[in-house]
């Protein structure tokens, strides 16, 4: 509960970055944050108590591993942020060549 | 080393880069093939194949790895390994279902078990391994360019 | 091999046509274009069967269970009366736009890139459409956003390219919020199929989690429709696209991973209480006045387009909010019908650009008599969007309002109809200062746009012209099984784990 | 307890790097958040997560300090955006008072309902012969996301590819 907690919070600092910096690298830095404070959510959702990594042993007990699904999706998720943010930093790199620089105030349609 | 392609960083990092490339890599495809059995799998695999790459071009600068791999077969390569991964869904229609497991699943914790599953894994392997090294490639020459 | 078959080559057709055009677009020429040709063909030829292989199954619904895996363990992709419409409305639209991008795209370099990403935006809208389990939207709502942000800035000139930056990080905070409430729901009910968890839903006690998630979702799915408090990042990022690309992202793309999700979730999922569909007739009461309002002071044609969409999705989401059969059936018919006109329209400006090589309004006149096709095909357009009578545009709207009076809601029925003078007066300026008047002196010598692209536009201008046709009682079944679907709220559940087990 | 400390050292990292006015250093702690994820995917047995992230991380470091170094590195300057700020801020304590409200609702942590991931670690290797569970979930039960997450990427490689292309336009003769 207070674990969930922390990790809104974390979101929420990302989110803030995102919403309030003037920077593109500032903006995709909080964006990263965002990804990572979701993606670790959605896995502390799966944990258990006691439970083992969802890897099947010759010798242990089946029932008492964590969730493997929030881990499978999360693993979806890893991925999908890397493309989001390499797509991001490719197109904050062109606009840094029209402009040499990442400031949002002197890019005009950023603005706002 | 931005400044000067053609040398790249120093003799040191040259040499534990010409060491140690190999391994990076062959590490990369052990994660691809054991992904059935062990940890990680073919996007960790992939990643890893990539970075290798990666490593070996921020060591001697980009023409030598491009002389490995250029960004159009890089990009060829990427469409094949998605390719193959849809193909694997497709022959799932043998069995009369999309994305079926059709082949054999041999015994549990061997190398040749799972079915279609360490295929998959190798497409998505190939796939994800030059797709990342071809963003890093079209990141890179644009630098230069400017 | 049944007729379920049918359903996951909705999404193998547009993948296997992308992976294809990037392997062997750059060395066969012209391939690319007849590998896109095909393949929208096909969809658009699937899309109309599978519509009417509907009509003969029981219940109106096909399952697909992918894998084989019942549905709560596997994906599985469900097609109803619903989703049955939204494919025909996509992949009609994607079909017209693919053949005029034919020649439009020959002002810009490397078209195989081009048509790849397009591919992949028909295959994330189709994934969408026909999934049933709520991740799997997901994956595919980020296919079709990401080869979306990357299509804004083809053109690579600085204004596309910080739209789309724009467009990138407002799309990725959606998914977040978006992937949060999934996260949360995926908690609570333990499981990720739609209909599992519309049941499970049903009958769990909760106060606080099921609002607060139906927040995370409308913030989510409000930014990808860009309803009026989270617009901001449409009229920079749809009018800066290819003029082929605006006209997806604004004829289909919102309304497929925005309204068509935000209907999914709410009325299927979650279940549609009082509150939301306030909120939901709220906010499409403002869309639609403050985006006309601000349309009516652009000077760039496209950007006024773009801000006609937002009020257009306003009078879809309205229709939807009032939760009455004639309501929603406005609201549907109405996003059919928008989708059909302000694709045209765009088309239209493409066409304006194409050979004027400007779309200031201030720039242009009297294009009417060197360009005939566009000009009248607009005219048409224009008059469907205002709602002038014989055209589609005035029966969906007019199905809207009096819904709204038949609900008592007269304070929105009032401002239907005040958007819509309003936006008859904005095309008015439009037709006057593109179409009409003098001819400047620089643009003499242009001609009418290439075959594919007139081709387009007529084509969606009959679709127009008798869009209305679509009331008449054989055609109904179109729209009225998408209502049936809606209207039947949360026992969609039921009726897709039922079909399921006997499919 | 550990996660708890790994979660209040992201949220203090994640405060520098929104808030440094270095771009560099900017990026570096943005990977401390991320290596320090890496560790609370270890913690909470999820040793797949654990090596993906890792790598990505690498990955994701190089392109952006590549991408940040040579550059110039301008001040960050902010001031006339209090009302902003102060709205943002305010947005997020709302989200948070409520998330908090929901938060109370979901199953305790360490206690998951598990009602359809029985099924997967029951039949889990005898159905798919994965040991593996993970590896079964993503190319097995739930292949479809796994081609969704491969087009993902294929798209955005795609995708910046188009981007990073020149020229853009062909000269308008």
């Amino acid at each position: 509960m207070t674990l969930y907690f922390l990790c809104l919070i974390l979101f929420c600092v990302g989110l803030y970055g995102v919403l309030r910096k003037r920077n593109l690298v500032k903006i995709i830095v909080g964006l990263g944050i965002m990804e990572y404070a979701m993606n670790l959510f959605f896995v502390l959702l799966g944990y258990r108590f006691h439970g083992r990594a969802p890897i099947e042993a010759k010798d242990q007990d089946i029932l008492n591993m964590v969730d493997p699904l929030p881990q499978a999706l999360v693993l979806t998720s890893i991925v999908i942020g890397l493309g989001v943010t390499a797509l991001v930093i490719s197109i904050a790199l062109r606009i840094y060549e029209k402009y040499g620089t990442f400031d949002i105030t002197k890019i005009k349609r950023l603005k706002g | 080393m931005i400044d000067n392609p053609k040398t790249g960083m120093t003799l040191i990092v040259k040499t534990i880069t010409r060491l140690t490339v190999g391994l990076i890599m062959l590490f990369g495809i052990y994660i691809i093939l054991h992904g059935h059995v062990s940890p990680g799998g073919g996007f960790a695999g992939g990643v890893i194949v990539a970075l290798s790459f990666v490593h070996l071009m921020l060591a001697f600068g980009k023409d030598t790895a491009i002389a490995r791999i250029s960004k159009n077969m890089a990009s060829n390569l990427e469409s094949i390994g998605a390719m193959m991964f849809l193909f694997i869904a497709l022959l799932g229609f043998l069995g009369g279902s999309f994305f079926l497991n059709v082949f054999a699943k041999g015994s549990p914790f061997d190398l040749f078990s799972a079915g279609t599953i360490p295929l998959s894994n190798i497409a998505i392997g190939i796939k994800v391994g030059v797709g990342l090294f071809a963003i890093f490639l079209a990141l890179v020459v644009l630098e230069r360019s400017k | 091999m049944n007729n379920v078959t049918i359903i996951p080559f909705f999404v193998i057709i547009p993948l296997a046509a992308a992976f294809l055009i990037s392997l062997v677009g750059r060395l066969v020429k012209r391939s690319g274009e007849v590998i896109i040709f095909t393949s929208s063909l096909a969809l658009l030829g699937f899309s109309v069967y599978a519509r009417f292989l509907l009509n003969s199954q029981v219940g109106k619904i096909m399952i697909y269970k992918i894998g084989g895996w019942m549905p709560p363990f596997g994906i599985c992709m469900v097609l109803d009366g619903l989703s049955g419409f939204m494919l025909v409305t996509v992949n009609l639209i994607a079909f017209f736009v693919a053949v005029y991008s034919l020649s439009y795209m020959e002002q810009y370099t490397d078209k195989p890139k081009f048509f790849t990403l397009f591919s992949l935006m028909v295959c994330g809208m189709n994934g969408v459409i026909i999934t049933g389990d709520l991740f799997n939207l997901f994956v595919f709502l980020e296919i079709a956003s990401i080869a979306s942000y990357a299509l804004v800035a083809f053109g690579t000139e600085a204004e596309e390219l910080e739209a789309s930056f724009k467009y990138a990080i407002m799309g990725s905070v959606a998914s977040a919020f978006i992937f949060i409430g999934i996260a949360f729901l995926y908690s609570f009910t333990s499981t990720l199929n739609m209909a599992d968890m519309g049941r499970i839903l049903s009958y769990k006690q909760n106060a606080w989690l099921i609002p607060f998630v139906g927040v995370l979702f409308l913030m989510g799915f409000g930014l990808k429709s860009a309803l009026v408090p989270f617009h901001a990042w449409l009229p920079d990022a749809h009018p800066s696209a290819p003029a082929p690309i605006s006209a997806m992202l604004s004829g289909i793309l919102i309304k497929t991973l925005g309204v068509y999700s935000l209907i999914r979730i709410f009325f299927n999922i979650i279940g549609s209480t009082h509150g939301y569909l306030t909120i939901l007739m709220f906010l499409g009461v403002a869309s639609m006045l403050v985006a006309v309002v601000l349309a009516l002071s652009q000077w760039d044609l496209k950007r006024l387009l773009a801000y006609h969409s937002i009020s257009q999705i306003g009078y879809v989401v309205l229709g939807i909010g009032l939760g009455t059969p004639l309501g929603i059936f406005g609201g549907l018919f109405h996003l059919f019908n928008h989708s059909v006109f302000k694709s045209l329209l765009f088309l239209n400006s493409g066409a304006v650009d194409y050979a004027a090589g400007t779309r200031e309004l201030k720039e242009t006149g009297g294009l009417g008599k060197l360009m005939p096709v566009t000009a009248k095909t607009s005219l048409i357009a224009s008059m469907s969007i205002a709602g002038i009578p014989p055209f589609n545009g005035f029966f969906s709207k007019a199905i809207i309002i009096i819904a709204c009076l038949q609900k008592g809601f007269f304070g929105y029925a009032i401002c239907a109809a005040i958007g819509s003078i309003l936006t008859l007066a904005s095309f008015m300026k439009v037709q006057k200062f593109v179409f009409l008047g003098e001819i400047k002196e620089k643009l003499k010598n242009i001609r009418e746009v290439p075959f594919a692209m007139v081709f387009s536009m007529v084509c969606l201008a009959l679709i127009c012209v008798f869009g209305g046709l679509m009331l008449m009682p054989s055609l109904r079944f179109f729209l009225d099984d998408a209502v049936t679907v809606i209207l039947k709220g949360t026992s969609y559940a039921g009726i897709v784990l039922e079909a399921a087990s006997r499919q | 307890m550990e996660l708890h400390i790994l979660l209040i050292f992201m949220i203090f990292a994640a405060i520098v790097a929104i808030e440094v006015k270095d771009l560099l250093s900017s990026v570096i702690a943005v990977g401390a958040v991320g290596f320090a994820l890496c560790l609370a995917f270890l913690v909470l047995k999820a040793p797949d997560l654990a090596i993906t992230q890792l790598v990505v991380e690498i990955l994701c470091l190089i392109i952006l300090i590549r991408a940040t170094i040579n550059k110039d590195l301008p001040l960050v300057i902010e001031g006339r955006w209090v009302f902003n700020t102060v709205s943002t801020l305010g947005f997020i304590a709302v989200f948070l008072l409520f998330s908090w409200l929901a938060l109370k609702e979901l199953p305790g942590f360490g206690e998951p309902i598990m009602a359809v991931v029985k099924k997967y670690l029951q039949e889990g290797v005898s159905k798919t012969g994965a040991v593996n569970i993970v590896t079964a979930v993503i190319l097995d039960f739930r292949a479809y996301d796994t081609l969704g997450e491969a087009t993902v990427l294929f798209a955005s490689v795609i995708g910046i590819m188009a981007i990073l292309r020149r020229p853009g336009r062909k000269k308008r003769e």
